[in-house]
């Protein structure tokens, strides 16, 4: 098991997927980025400074390998990330 | 069985799968793209899936729904793309023994659908404005929330202003 | 709109009928002939209805339902005749802007037309008997009773024994 | 206004129709009927007797001339009656 001051210097490189809001605010519908965030919430905030995402955590689930997953759960080398925006389909 | 699709959906093939001899009582649900929401006026819907999670979890609620009330049959399809009004964009049969089950058990696959589904719709108004509809309450796992969005939540959509 | 009819339902025609641009929910449900009731295995059914109060009655419901739930469109046709398994015998729609309207709507209409409409059923059964279906309660006025007979009540449908 | 006892000793003309079990065990759809039944409970009391009908009041609904009647209305020349058996549509 890391420790986790290990973990906040390591770099992953992760898979991300925008949907919705999200990928109009973000201006693409994927892309591959490296980033020393370890956990889905790190990673979402570091996201959302960078472009300026309106919606919060509380709002949003996080998908990890095509599992609903936890925002503390850390991430893994290669990860496949997807915030998920409120839903409304129907 | 749920499914997302691209393509038209044709509600008479879909309920011919949901016959069975014991099946006394099968209702439907099908949600049409409607000409106004909370007050604006509506010129067309888009739907947009993230389809892999959205199968898998389309799936586990209509297989759920199946074992819960007893059910003969279950099937959801939900569309993606650009619709029109009046086009169905979303299509739920459930058929069960008696009437009570398949009322019961078509209301509860459109509920958790809407709620659950990472399913996402994007209204383009007359005005030329457009809005993507949501509640924050849907974001809370587990949480259920109003049928439709409230005045009061969609104030926290974010409103895209079209291109002149 | 409420109508009897000697021939067989045909579900999409009716559909269209319900369609409105501010109708967003449009909810069915089909009663099918099942080939079991209370435990005994059913051949056929044999519906009879005294028609001029049939349709008052059922147009009354209908005409309500759209009254007290805003629908934008309802309707219910009821097959009368002799129904082989898997058929038709009655299908109900309505189209409202928001789906809990249609849901309630469509309960209520079969609901009420179960309990009201002067309609009658004979079950036929494997083992060569016939009864017809009705509960005591059904007959009064103003009364609800349970959505489908019990085994206790179905003791007070005379049975009448076919022919061998 | 007719008085109660005369009423009683009077001959009136009925259509009646029968439906479902009723049509059974009459063994036809619709007669006409003199009777000097006073009203429909009377009249029907009057043929429940006479064709051993299994359905008791409490269990019927009775419609005259197409409208849901009370069982104490007088009856009138020519009244079109049905009583209507626990229905079973669906």
């Amino acid at each position: 098991m890391r420790k986790s001051s290990n973990v906040s210097t390591e770099t992953r490189n992760i898979h991300l997927g925008y949907y919705a809001v999200l990928r109009e605010q973000r201006g693409l519908s994927e892309e591959r980025l490296a980033t020393a965030a370890a956990t889905p919430r790190a990673l979402y905030e570091e996201l959302r400074a960078r472009h300026g995402f309106r919606l919060g955590v509380p709002q949003l689930r996080v998908v990890v390998n095509d599992e609903f997953g936890s925002w503390d759960t850390p991430l893994q080398e290669g990860d496949h990330v997807v915030f998920i925006p409120p839903v409304a389909g129907g | 069985m749920f499914r997302i699709s691209g393509s038209p959906i044709n509600p008479e093939a879909l309920k011919t799968q949901l016959a069975a001899a014991g099946a006394g009582a099968c209702v439907t649900f099908e949600g049409w793209v409607r000409d106004h929401n909370e007050g604006k006026r509506v010129r067309r819907l888009e739907y947009e899936a993230f389809v892999s999670m959205a199968e898998k979890e389309g799936a586990c609620i209509v297989a759920g729904a199946r074992e819960k009330f007893g059910l003969d049959h279950a099937l959801c399809i939900h569309r993606v793309g650009t619709l029109e009004i009046g086009q169905i964009a979303v299509w739920v049969g459930a058929s069960a023994p008696h009437r009570d089950e398949a009322f019961a058990a078509c209301r509860y696959i459109i509920d958790e659908v809407k709620h659950r589904v990472p399913i996402w719709k994007k209204e383009h108004y007359i005005d030329g404005d457009s809005g993507w509809v949501h509640c924050e309450h849907c974001a809370q796992p587990g949480r259920h929330h109003a049928a439709e969005t409230t005045p009061g939540e969609s104030t926290a959509a974010p409103r895209i202003k079209a291109a002149p």
